[in-house]
């Protein structure tokens, strides 16, 4: 059933005829993305006239691919792996960066001595790979590091080869496997650990970090296809309710998130939704909208990266169609005038206690 | 039976449509692949050209030799470990009834784990800084089919054999040696090449879910997940041709050492 | 009953080993040779056989693990079946084109093993994308469809193989006899060579159902579909760091799935079995 | 039509990877309708391979065969011939019945006359109460009978018969001999019967053909004096303990040994 | 020590699912040192079992069996006998001459003794070119003679041959029967010899035992005047085509039809 939403509707949509959208993600549904499916949910989709079909992925399926492919409509990914499918020749544009930071981290045990990216040489350092690990060669690079000083280790799908010493230095996302850490029972105490029985280098605080969850779109239909565009414009408003609704509603949108097929328990999901809405929030110039040193600092890091066999993620600047922020600022202004805040300037994360094993 | 049976055509001109045939079958498949990306233009992007493909493979070359020597190790110790452990088993189980009966659902279980469910415990249990997991999984896929054809092997001891080993009050030892293991021999062999191509299938996925880098496995993820395609199918064709190398010699050995084997009985 | 005291076996090996074994494993040089003991590597076994019957998360309406597993490993049970049998019509359609043709044989055999060496897992987005542009009339591809296709692709081998050698099996005296007979084909087919294939073709269709359980369960995780066991295979490894036994969940359904697909096979040689009177009874 | 079988200068090659193999030369040989004719000969003398030309499971390099008139290959489309080999090459899957059925069933014979004419085959082989039995659950010189009624299935006036008796013990074989004697008598069908032991062909024959080998070639046709003396049907067991019996045997043996001298020299390995 | 194989009061019966198999009750049979005695009878009479008796690969369930004075099993250890069966029984990965040297090998003969032994024995069964080969690549004929020189490698005073020439045809078979003759007479062993085949009985023995099945009993024991006449080496080629081989003949056939007469009824199945 339609939503009827708070506000005033914007442009209702009367026909039955909604247009059929495709969003592809880049991972199980979980937290990472509950304004899309907030937005789902409640119905903003359907306000604005679209039937979005959302697309979850698993271990090997590359979103912009998806896109490229024209299997989708729009797709969630990261803006250096994207970069590289774009040098590949895929012709994407960047619509709306959603995460204004990165929210990756590298965790050590407190006592390891690796304080900062500098301290890698020589060390196990792990990484998921699948183009997740762009952020630590280009840190590296930063630090005259090459990957050649370090032994990178492929991460599986949780945190015991850090737990079990495997690996010195752990990749994490603020929102999930740090939480998966804390929800870990220390076998000494009997305890969870705690936040200070670790030491967290977040890559925001590095030369190399680069941007993360964007909105993807058909650079191709955005230039000529007028009814994609108008379709563009439309989505972006929906998403952008939907975060801003998984804002201020962090229980409730984690909620809908495990509606919708995330496994994980309640307290991480929470967890998940209030670090995703910190990655978001504020956005000092709406949400969505490009912040361009962002976007310099990312390339630049893209560029140095160089993994162990010789690859970068890129070789030379992006095209101009890379980004743009025509359409959600198109977005914002149609929204400007609801009661709805766009920047996040009352962002107020909360306090999510974690329980064991997630659940 | 030497016999050439039901063909039209002489023995000469045979070989040569043995030979003749699959080549031919393999280049339409590639001419047709070829005309698809250039003439119908299918994207380059999708489906690379094998032309872009052998472009790849000449410049990552030394990329691809290394992780197909990582690979192909780590097949090669899961291949003779796993071959290793199946051929003592059934030993075990065609001595021992009850080891027969004993290990009949574990190794059913064995054979219907997919890998995505054993690596992460395996890298839990072994510790992902090591390559022992990928082996590890290796050697239990070469277990299985080596252990059941090696044990299909150790029963295929005749009624006339065994009673002139009786005869000849051979111990049980002289019977092992001279008798049971000859005859077992080219069945092992036969699990041995199955579980050839395996082995490497299986050390290559296991690289998809954790470990050390560097292995073809984890050098296709990386590059499909950076959508270089091209280079994702040039360590697809590396990993093909270390799957074939595989196949091909341990099919030379049963060959070599199958000349003289037993006649299956084939009367009920 | 052997059989249980096998799995018996194994379960008082593990909590033996789990307890005099050192918990950091035990190490040769660099090289790890027996595992880990500790509660992450090697959970209890009591503990990974109550996790089963504990909900699966805190929610309210959490299922208990083991229905959960159920309901996954019900699913994937479903697309395997779907692969399975393209598998087998696949299968024995190479089978029976190879034993018509030698030239066919000769010119395909090398291949299809070839295609065995095939790191299947890399061709999972390619499936799913090229999959995602069919779309005939009101038949449009669902991605269960793209799983199903690549579980197809493991299952078909061991059949082709099975069947082309049971094809292949009549003795020459068999099939001269149906030639004195003036029988055709497709007489010698249906009368011949389809009974003569069945002792073949059954490890074959048993291997292939095991092999398409196996395919599912990967393709599963490699496109990320959701419902089926290979979905919460991942989910649940994922949470194995905070909650070591419930990852054991999945694994033991997948063996449990896989067991099943591959004895409801063997049933199918049970109503058989009068085509199977030459087999050595065991 | 009086001829059942009729060979004119028949030659037989196989090619094979270590060179051309010569099976069979400059072979003439008649059939007549209802005679009962033996092929003897040391192993890989070509006795099979002449009965495959008969049959047209392989076809001649030179010469011609033709069976009632026709050629070999018509004759075989039309089911002029019964077949039976050494082994008996029963499908294990069917019964007694549904074995011997399988012949009609493939020319489309409805299902009430099948089961009749089963019924009648059965009971002239003597296993009647073995109908719905499976072949291994017969001994061997049973299973060798259900083949016999499958090769009678259709009546042929022509059997032609590959080593059938092989198998067999002394004893059951000679039981089968009495009644392939009984049942050739019965159809008046020629019969052409390949065999290596010599009482059996001397007991069995009107006219024995000894060959011998490399190239397969035609020693000897020693006419049985026994066919003219007597009917067939008079080849009582008494026969095999005359002195005319002994004579039959000790000529058809001097024959053989004509062609291949018993030496000392082993044999060749063409005939594994 | 004058006495081969002594068995006295022997019953052997089978346990299988069906119920127990009597297959043999009450057997006494005495074979001299150097004395040929063959065994024949039907199909399932037992002659197999009462020689894996004598070997001691399996034991009686009732009476006694002596080997030289010795009880069965002491004489299998003691390596008293040489055995050969119906099919030969080589092992197909080894060679000609390793196959011959088998029994030698497992008992520690050192390998210089080996090769000339072997050399000897393939000489004798006339093989010497042939020490290279593997079985496969033999002739049945040829892989019969390899069993039967492995079987006289550790020159036994006694040989069990079960049916050794059963799969060859039959001018093979005359062959090897004159090679037996020879070799027997040459080494002086006593050899007991299952048949189906009463012309070889009779050419080979010095006694035919003739046996009746359902159980299995010594139907009659006929002694072979051409023993008593001549010596075995002089048992050639001529005897088989004169009268008094003939007379032989007969006179084990109708011992053989008086146990189970030429009937018409199928016989069961127990001899599958
Ligand atoms: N299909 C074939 N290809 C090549 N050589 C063949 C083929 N069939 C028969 N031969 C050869 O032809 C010769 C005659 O063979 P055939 O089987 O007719 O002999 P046979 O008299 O029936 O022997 P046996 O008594 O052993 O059955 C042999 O040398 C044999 O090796
Ligand atoms: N191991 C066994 N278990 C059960 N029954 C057996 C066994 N061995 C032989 N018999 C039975 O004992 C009887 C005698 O068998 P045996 O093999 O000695 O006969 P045979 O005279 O050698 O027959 P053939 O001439 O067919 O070789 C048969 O009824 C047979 O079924
Ligand atoms: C095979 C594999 N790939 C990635 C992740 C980690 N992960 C989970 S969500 C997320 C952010 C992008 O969606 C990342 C990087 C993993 N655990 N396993
Ligand atoms: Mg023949
Ligand atoms: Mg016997």
């Amino acid at each position: 059933a339609p939503g009827d939403g708070g506000g005033d509707g914007g442009d209702g949509n009367g026909g039955d005829e909604l247009t059929q959208v495709k969003l592809q993600l880049q991972w199980l549904p979980q937290g990472q993305f509950a304004g899309y499916f907030a937005a789902q949910e409640l119905g903003y989709f359907e306000d604005e006239g679209l039937d979005v079909e959302i697309i979850p992925s698993g271990g090997d399926i590359v979103p912009q691919d998806a896109l490229a492919n024209g299997d989708v409509d729009y797709a969630i990914a990261w803006v250096p792996k994207v970069l590289g499918s774009i040098e590949q020749g895929a012709n994407l544009t960047n619509i709306a960066q959603i995460f204004q930071r990165s929210g990756t981290l590298q965790v050590s045990w407190a006592d390891s001595g690796i304080d900062s990216v500098a301290d890698f040489e020589g060390k196990k350092i792990g990484s998921w790979g699948f183009g997740n690990e762009w952020e630590i060669f280009a840190a590296m690079a930063a630090e005259g590091l090459d990957s050649s000083t370090v032994e990178i280790i492929t991460q599986d799908f949780n945190m015991n080869a850090f737990l079990q010493g495997d690996i010195d230095a752990a990749q994490a996302m603020t929102y999930n496997e740090y939480a998966q850490l804390l929800e870990t029972a220390n076998p000494d105490t009997g305890e969870l650990y705690q936040p200070d029985d670790f030491n967290v280098i977040s890559y925001e605080d590095t030369e190399g970090a680069m941007l993360q969850d964007a909105i993807w779109a058909d650079t191709e239909r955005l230039e000529s296809d007028e009814e994609y565009q108008e379709t563009t414009v439309k989505f972006l408003k929906a998403v952008i309710r939907g975060w801003v609704y998984a804002a201020e509603n962090p229980e409730e949108a984690s909620e809908i998130t495990i509606g919708e097929g995330s496994g994980w328990g309640p307290s991480h999901e929470l967890w998940m939704v209030n670090e995703t809405n910190k990655l978001i929030w504020p956005s000092p110039n709406g949400i969505g909208m490009m912040d361009e040193a962002a976007w310099e600092a990312t390339v630049a890091g893209a560029l140095s990266a160089v993994n162990e066999s010789g690859a970068s993620p890129i070789t030379e600047e992006p095209p101009a169609t890379a980004w743009t922020n025509e359409w959600i600022q198109q977005a914002l202004d149609e929204l400007e005038g609801e009661d709805l805040d766009l920047t996040g300037e009352g962002f107020e994360p909360i306090e999510v206690e974690l329980t064991e094993g997630g659940n | 039976m030497a016999i050439a049976t039901a063909t039209r055509m002489g023995p000469k001109t045979e070989t040569t449509f043995r030979i003749v045939a699959p080549v031919a079958v393999g280049v339409i498949v590639l001419g047709v692949w070829q005309f698809l990306v250039t003439v119908v233009g299918v994207s380059d992007y999708l489906l690379p050209s094998p032309a872009s493909i052998i472009e790849e493979f000449i410049q990552f070359w030394e990329s691809i030799l290394s992780a197909s020597i990582l690979t192909g190790s780590n097949a090669l110790i899961g291949l003779i470990v796993g071959s290793l452990v199946g051929i003592a088993l059934a030993a075990l189980a065609a001595r021992w009834r009850a080891v027969d009966q004993m290990s009949a659902p574990v190794v059913a279980s064995l054979a219907v784990i997919p890998i995505v469910a054993l690596a992460p415990v395996l890298n839990s249990m072994y510790g992902a800084d090591s390559q022992f997991g990928r082996q590890a999984i290796a050697a239990l896929a070469s277990f299985v089919p080596v252990f059941i054809n090696t044990l299909r092997g150790f029963r295929q001891t005749t009624l006339v054999h065994r009673d002139l080993m009786k005869a000849y009050a051979a111990s049980s030892g002289q019977v092992l040696r001279t008798l049971t293991l000859p005859t077992a021999r080219p069945f092992m062999l036969t699990g041995i090449r199955i579980a050839s191509s395996l082995a490497v299938i299986s050390a290559l996925v296991a690289e998809y879910f954790g470990g050390p880098r560097g292995g073809l496995g984890g050098l296709i993820s990386t590059s499909a997940a950076s959508s270089a395609y091209a280079r994702a199918w040039a360590y697809v064709v590396a990993s093909i041709a270390l799957g074939l190398l595989f196949y091909l010699v341990t099919l030379g050995l049963e060959r070599m050492l199958q000349r003289h084997a037993p006649q299956a009985q084939r009367r009920p | 009953m052997w059989g249980l005291a096998g799995i018996l076996a194994i379960a008082l090996l593990w909590e033996g080993y789990k307890l005099v074994g050192p918990a950091n494993g035990v190490e040769v040089g660099d090289l790890r040779i027996m595992p880990r003991t500790t509660d992450l590597a090697m959970p209890h076994v009591w503990d990974m056989l109550g996790r089963l019957f504990e909900p699966v998360t805190r929610a309210d309406d959490a299922l208990p693990l083991w229905a959960a597993v159920a309901l996954a490993a019900l699913t994937t049970l479903g697309i395997a079946a779907a692969g399975w049998l393209v598998g087998v019509v696949v299968g024995v359609g190479l089978a029976l084109v190879m034993q018509r043709w030698r030239i066919a044989e000769w010119g395909l055999l090398p291949w299809i093993v070839l295609s065995q060496t095939v790191p299947l897992i890399a061709f999972a987005p390619i499936v799913k994308s090229w999959g995602s542009r069919i779309e005939i009339g009101a038949f449009e591809w669902q991605d269960w469809m793209s799983v199903a296709l690549i579980a197809s692709y493991l299952a078909f081998f061991p059949i082709a193989i099975g069947a082309l050698k049971g094809l292949q099996s009549p003795d020459r005296i068999h099939t001269e006899l149906m030639e004195t007979y003036a029988a055709g084909y497709w007489q010698t087919l249906v009368k011949l060579r389809f009974p003569a294939a069945v002792p073949y073709l059954l490890p074959a269709l048993r291997l292939g159902a095991a092999n398409a359980v196996i395919g599912a369960v990967v393709a599963e995780v490699s496109t990320g579909l959701q419902g089926g066991i290979g979905r919460i295979l991942i989910q649940f490894a994922g949470q194995a760091s905070g909650d070591p036994a419930k990852a054991w969940g999945p694994i033991f359904g997948a063996i449990v799935l896989g067991l099943v697909a591959a004895g409801s096979v063997a049933l199918l040689g049970v109503i058989l079995s009068n085509y199977r009177r030459n087999e050595e009874h065991a | 039509m009086s001829t059942a079988v009729e060979i004119i200068g028949v030659d037989k090659t196989f090619d094979t990877r270590s060179g051309a193999v010569q099976a069979l030369t400059g072979i003439d040989l008649t059939v007549e309708a209802g005679e009962f004719v033996s092929l003897i000969g040391p192993s890989g003398c070509g006795k099979s391979t002449l009965m495959r030309l008969i049959a047209d499971l392989d076809e001649p390099t030179a010469g011609t065969v033709e069976v009632f008139g026709k050629g070999a290959r018509q004759a075989r489309l039309d089911q002029e011939y019964g077949i039976a080999f050494q082994s008996a090459g029963l499908l294990p899957w069917r019964t007694v019945a549904a074995n011997v059925a399988l012949p009609l069933e493939l020319h489309g014979v409805a299902s009430a006359a099948r089961s009749t004419r089963v019924a009648e085959l059965l009971d002239m082989v003597g296993l009647a109460d073995f109908a719905d039995r499976y072949p291994d659950q017969l001994s061997g010189g049973m299973q060798q009978r259900v083949a016999i009624a499958r090769a009678l299935a259709e009546q042929p006036r022509l059997l032609l018969m590959d080593e059938p008796f092989g198998a067999l013990d002394e004893m059951t074989r000679e039981k089968m001999q009495s009644d392939l004697v009984r049942i050739s008598a019965e159809t008046g069908a020629a019969v052409v019967f390949v065999t290596h032991s010599i009482p059996e062909a001397v007991f069995l024959s009107d006219r024995v053909v000894v060959m011998s080998p490399r190239p397969g070639r035609i020693q000897e046709i020693v006419p049985m004096r026994l066919g003219a003396d007597a009917a067939r049907a008079a080849r009582t067991e008494e026969l095999r303990e005359e002195r005319a019996f002994f004579d039959m045997v000790t000529a058809v043996r001097e024959a053989l040994h004509q062609g291949a001298p018993v030496g000392t020299a082993p044999r060749g390995l063409e005939n594994r």
